[in-house]
């Protein structure tokens, strides 16, 4: 029986939240359906753990069909990261939600749509067909944007409402790149695209590559496609929040990956993608200058983290994808911590707004909760993303350019940060929250501290054998040193932006910023396809002249 | 920027593309790869039980894809209900 | 060079005029079915091999490829999910913001 | 609308309407058809007894319609499991009979398309008629 593990992971949630729905006229207590919930989200982490210990790399044949022409889903090294990192995120998250529903205009039914995302999410990580994984990408994206609109306000239906348009936008770019795919190969599985797609000729595999960059763009929240990405963050509930910015975007990346690993890793395409990735990071984190509500300034530094990951993975050089990798489980988990603490500071407090929020002068469990994420996010060492932003920033010292437009990202990361710190103020309230909502923030800084700590140690166990899952032959010169200059960069950098935005933080606050009104921020949808097509049509004529 | 401006821009853009992705593909029928699942499909009929391809391509070879979608005609069903059910009192909010 | 998969591709560029020139979210909705309909028409063209006959074992002609025919309908129905979903959302949004202009929602709401 | 014609027009058509959406769900094995299309006839022939008596028991079906459309979704999800009671994988056939799971499959799948798309219909013909500008 334990050989079927793989689809209970799948279809696990799919079941609890059936049964939601079969016994919703019957059973009128929520807590037999939190319960349900509860125990639909453990299993596929339990399940995963046990693949994990025993097996590194399953292939599970739907129907029993074999590989090229069915159904399969796969466990290797990455696809099991992801799910385990999905894991504990939408456990966390789902703890969390049983309060924060409560505050919800209509919070019925949440439960279930929760586990349907759930279920899309494990289904995305582990499809070995790229059709099936657009099918079960939608399965995610349909419930998401079912879920903005929970709090029922206007802003939300008009996030939800342009996510949609511009989702679905994507999505048939997705399929279109997939038919041709299809048509000059005549694969759909991505084990047998790994041998034919490397035989397409140039030309045609940019072209074909153009229609997935928007896809993946759009799912990553890159610069041009990136106008949905703040909205939906500040108005969907603060849990979907968290799973915005700690999972759906990471299907994209994943996507990407999987793309770059079954030969579409050529030059003009990666440098594209790292110069998207490029300016990201570096408008990302000048944006959140622009604001004061707390969300909105983390939604954006969610931007702009993705998009050093982005850069780091499309240097393509094996220490990038394994500091990309890294930093994208790690980032999970410490956005996932600022965000829920930041919900847990508006419960507590009643605004977001930080000039009335004492983030350090809170509960103590809660602002020592946002400090060690803002620690993790600067990279300042016991914490997780120091390791994993100093392998990138090593990854691109080779390209100059790129290593100053990642320090500067860094520097600036810091002075925003400290910015809010230097900012808050308001009547320091000590009254705890309710547990439910300070369990996830205990485990998820729990986390960030232990992952840091350990961190060569399961860079040689958990990303070593996801990074050989993308570039089978990948070859690591030595491990990677705990303390190294890089991280001393790192640090001496996040420690300057620090002083920067706590001291000069009344100069910065006074930024404006106009120019982005309309260009980046509160951008109709209409203007979102037309930056859709600007990009494509740069990047087909940058193709054809190349 | 005027809207007509805008829109100009958009539809000589498109033209662009459309340009660069004709000529540049030059999609024809003949140029097809043949695909091996085909030639599978067409040997194992009998295994699959339907002498409809489609229909055992659908419901056997890539059943698990019908799933998924059959769950997501499912959760977009009821979205639609939960955003009729709404209270709309946080409409103001 | 005039055949189902050119063409497909132009009426997906159709699809994508109608969603940047339009600021009616009813009407975006609709050209995003044309986008949709250009998908569809690609997939299904791909599928046909000339001179080959429909996917039905009953004799021994050569037939058509039917996978990606197969995959459309998966595509259909789940074009229809989004679509439906999308037109339940853009009304609960007229009745919120009393207009249908898409352009007019972020007006009078500073971040 | 409620014309003597149209009523008895839609009561005629019905039957006939979801006797072929039965023939095309079941013959899917061996014909064009299955489960989406046959579904979708079905669903039209009750859309059709809908419109054309629009009374308020009618409309009283959309509740039931949706716990329909969750049953064939289970009922999806059971088949699928009963290929690993009988030893094969998730979604394996569990009879000996090749199109035995195809046509167990079809009719789970047009009760679910049925279901939903008359759910589908019931909510977009509830909503009140809004008189709007274009733009």
């Amino acid at each position: 029986m334990m050989s079927h593990a793989p689809v209970f992971v799948v279809i696990t949630p799919i079941l609890g939240a059936l049964l939601m729905g079969l016994l919703n006229p019957f059973v009128k207590k929520e807590l037999y359906r939190d319960l349900i919930a509860l125990v639909s989200l453990m299993t596929p982490l339990v399940l995963m753990l046990y693949i994990y210990r025993t097996d590194t790399n399953v292939v599970y044949e739907m129907g029993g069909w074999p590989r090229p022409y069915g159904l399969v889903l796969v466990v290797d090294g990455l696809s099991a990261l992801m799910v385990l990192m999905a894991g504990i995120v939408t456990v966390t998250t789902f703890l969390y939600s049983l309060e924060e529903k409560r505050l919800l205009p209509s919070g019925n039914r949440y439960n279930f749509l929760f586990l349907f995302m759930a279920a899309g999410l494990y289904g995305v990580f582990m499809a070995g067909d790229i059709v099936n994984r657009y099918v079960f990408f939608e399965l995610t994206i349909i419930s998401t944007y079912v879920l903005l609109t929970y709090k029922g306000t206007k802003e939300s239906l008009r996030a939800s409402y342009n996510f949609l348009i511009i989702g679905s936008t994507a999505s048939f770019f997705f399929l279109a790149g997939i038919g041709l795919l299809y048509f000059n190969t005549g694969f759909l599985d991505f084990g047998a695209l790994r041998g034919t797609v490397p035989y397409i000729d140039q030309g045609t595999r940019n072209i074909i590559f153009s229609f997935f960059i928007i896809a993946i763009g759009m799912k990553m929240g890159l610069i041009p496609f990136h106008t949905w990405f703040s909205d939906a963050h500040v108005n969907a509930p603060t849990p979907m929040t968290a799973i915005l910015a700690a999972l759906t975007i990471k299907t994209g990346l994943y996507i990407m990956i999987k793309l770059f690993s079954i030969g579409f890793d050529t030059l003009p395409i990666r440098w594209i993608l790292v110069f998207l990735g490029a300016i990201t990071a570096l408008t990302g984190v000048v944006m959140t200058l622009k604001y004061t509500d707390l969300k909105r300034i983390l939604a954006w530094f969610t931007m702009s983290q993705m998009g050093m990951i982005v850069v780091s993975i499309a240097l393509w050089s094996p220490l990038g994808i394994a500091g990309g990798v890294m930093h994208l489980v790690n980032h999970s988990f410490f956005i996932g911590l600022l965000f829920l603490s930041c919900g847990t500071l508006a419960y507590v407090h009643g605004t977001r707004d930080i000039r009335e929020l004492p983030l350090l002068r809170s509960n103590i469990l809660l602002s020592v909760g946002f400090l060690i994420g803002t620690l993790a996010i600067l990279g300042i060492p016991p914490l997780n993303g120091y390791y994993s932003g100093s392998m990138i920033l090593q990854a691109s010292s080779r390209y100059p350019a790129v290593y100053i437009v990642l320090i500067l990202t860094y520097l600036l990361t810091a002075v925003s940060f400290f910015r809010i710190f230097a900012l808050s103020s308001g009547i320091s309230d000590l009254s705890s929250p309710p547990e439910s909502m300070l369990i996830p923030l205990v485990v998820l800084a729990g986390l960030c501290v232990f992952l840091g700590a350990l961190s060569p140690l399961w860079m040689r166990n958990a990303v070593f054998p996801a990074v050989r899952a993308i570039q089978p032959g990948a070859v690591f010169e030595g491990s990677y040193p705990y303390l190294n200059i890089h991280g001393l960069v790192l640090v001496v950098t996040s420690m300057s932006g620090a002083f920067i935005g706590y001291f000069f933080a009344p100069f910065i606050s006074g930024l404006k910023l106009e120019w982005a009104d309309g260009l980046l921020s509160r951008v109709p949808v209409t203007d979102a396809i037309r930056y859709m097509i600007i990009v494509m049509a740069l990047v087909l004529v940058l193709f054809t002249i190349l | 920027m005027k809207a007509v401006h805008k829109n100009i821009l958009t539809l000589f853009l498109l033209l662009t593309i459309a340009v660069i992705l004709l000529h540049g593909l030059d999609l024809e029928h003949e140029d097809k790869q043949e695909s091996p699942l085909h030639m599978y499909y067409l040997e194992t009929y009998e295994e699959a039980g339907s002498i409809n391809l489609v229909e055992s391509i659908l419901l056997n070879y890539r059943a698990y894809d019908t799933f998924g979608e059959v769950m997501v005609l499912y959760v977009s069903i009821a979205g639609i209900l939960i955003l009729s059910e709404q209270k709309k009192g946080g409409e103001k909010d | 060079m005039l055949n189902g998969l050119n063409i497909a591709l132009l009426v997906m560029l159709v699809g994508l005029y109608g969603l940047t020139n339009n600021t009616n979210s009813i009407k975006l909705i609709m050209s995003l079915s044309v986008m949709g309909s250009g998908v569809i028409l690609l997939f299904v063209s791909i599928g046909y091999i000339p001179g080959a006959e429909a996917p039905l074992m009953t004799s021994e002609v050569m037939t058509m490829d039917p996978l990606p025919h197969s995959i459309m309908i998966t595509l259909i129905v789940i074009n229809l999910a989004t679509t439906a979903l999308g037109l339940a959302i853009a009304h609960r949004l007229y009745k919120s913001y009393g207009t249908l202009d898409v352009s007019k929602y972020f007006e009078g709401d500073d971040e | 609308m409620s014309s003597p014609i149209i009523n008895t027009a839609g009561r005629a058509l019905t039957p006939f309407i979801l006797m072929y959406g039965a023939y095309v769900t079941l013959f899917g094995v061996l014909s064009p058809g299955g489960g989406f299309p046959g579904g979708m006839i079905l669903a039209s022939g009750i859309i059709l007894i809908i419109v054309t008596h629009d009374t308020e028991e009618i409309k009283a079906l959309a509740s039931h319609t949706e716990w329909f459309d969750i049953l064939g979704a289970f009922a999806f999800l059971l088949v699928g499991l009963s290929g690993i009671f009988v030893g094969g994988a998730y979604l394996t056939n569990l009879w000996p009979d090749n199109s035995f799971m195809l046509i167990l499959l079809d009719i789970v799948v047009a009760l679910k398309v049925f279901a939903g798309t008359t759910a589908l219909f019931i909510f977009f013909f509830k909503l009140e008629v809004v008189k709007c500008s274009t733009d």
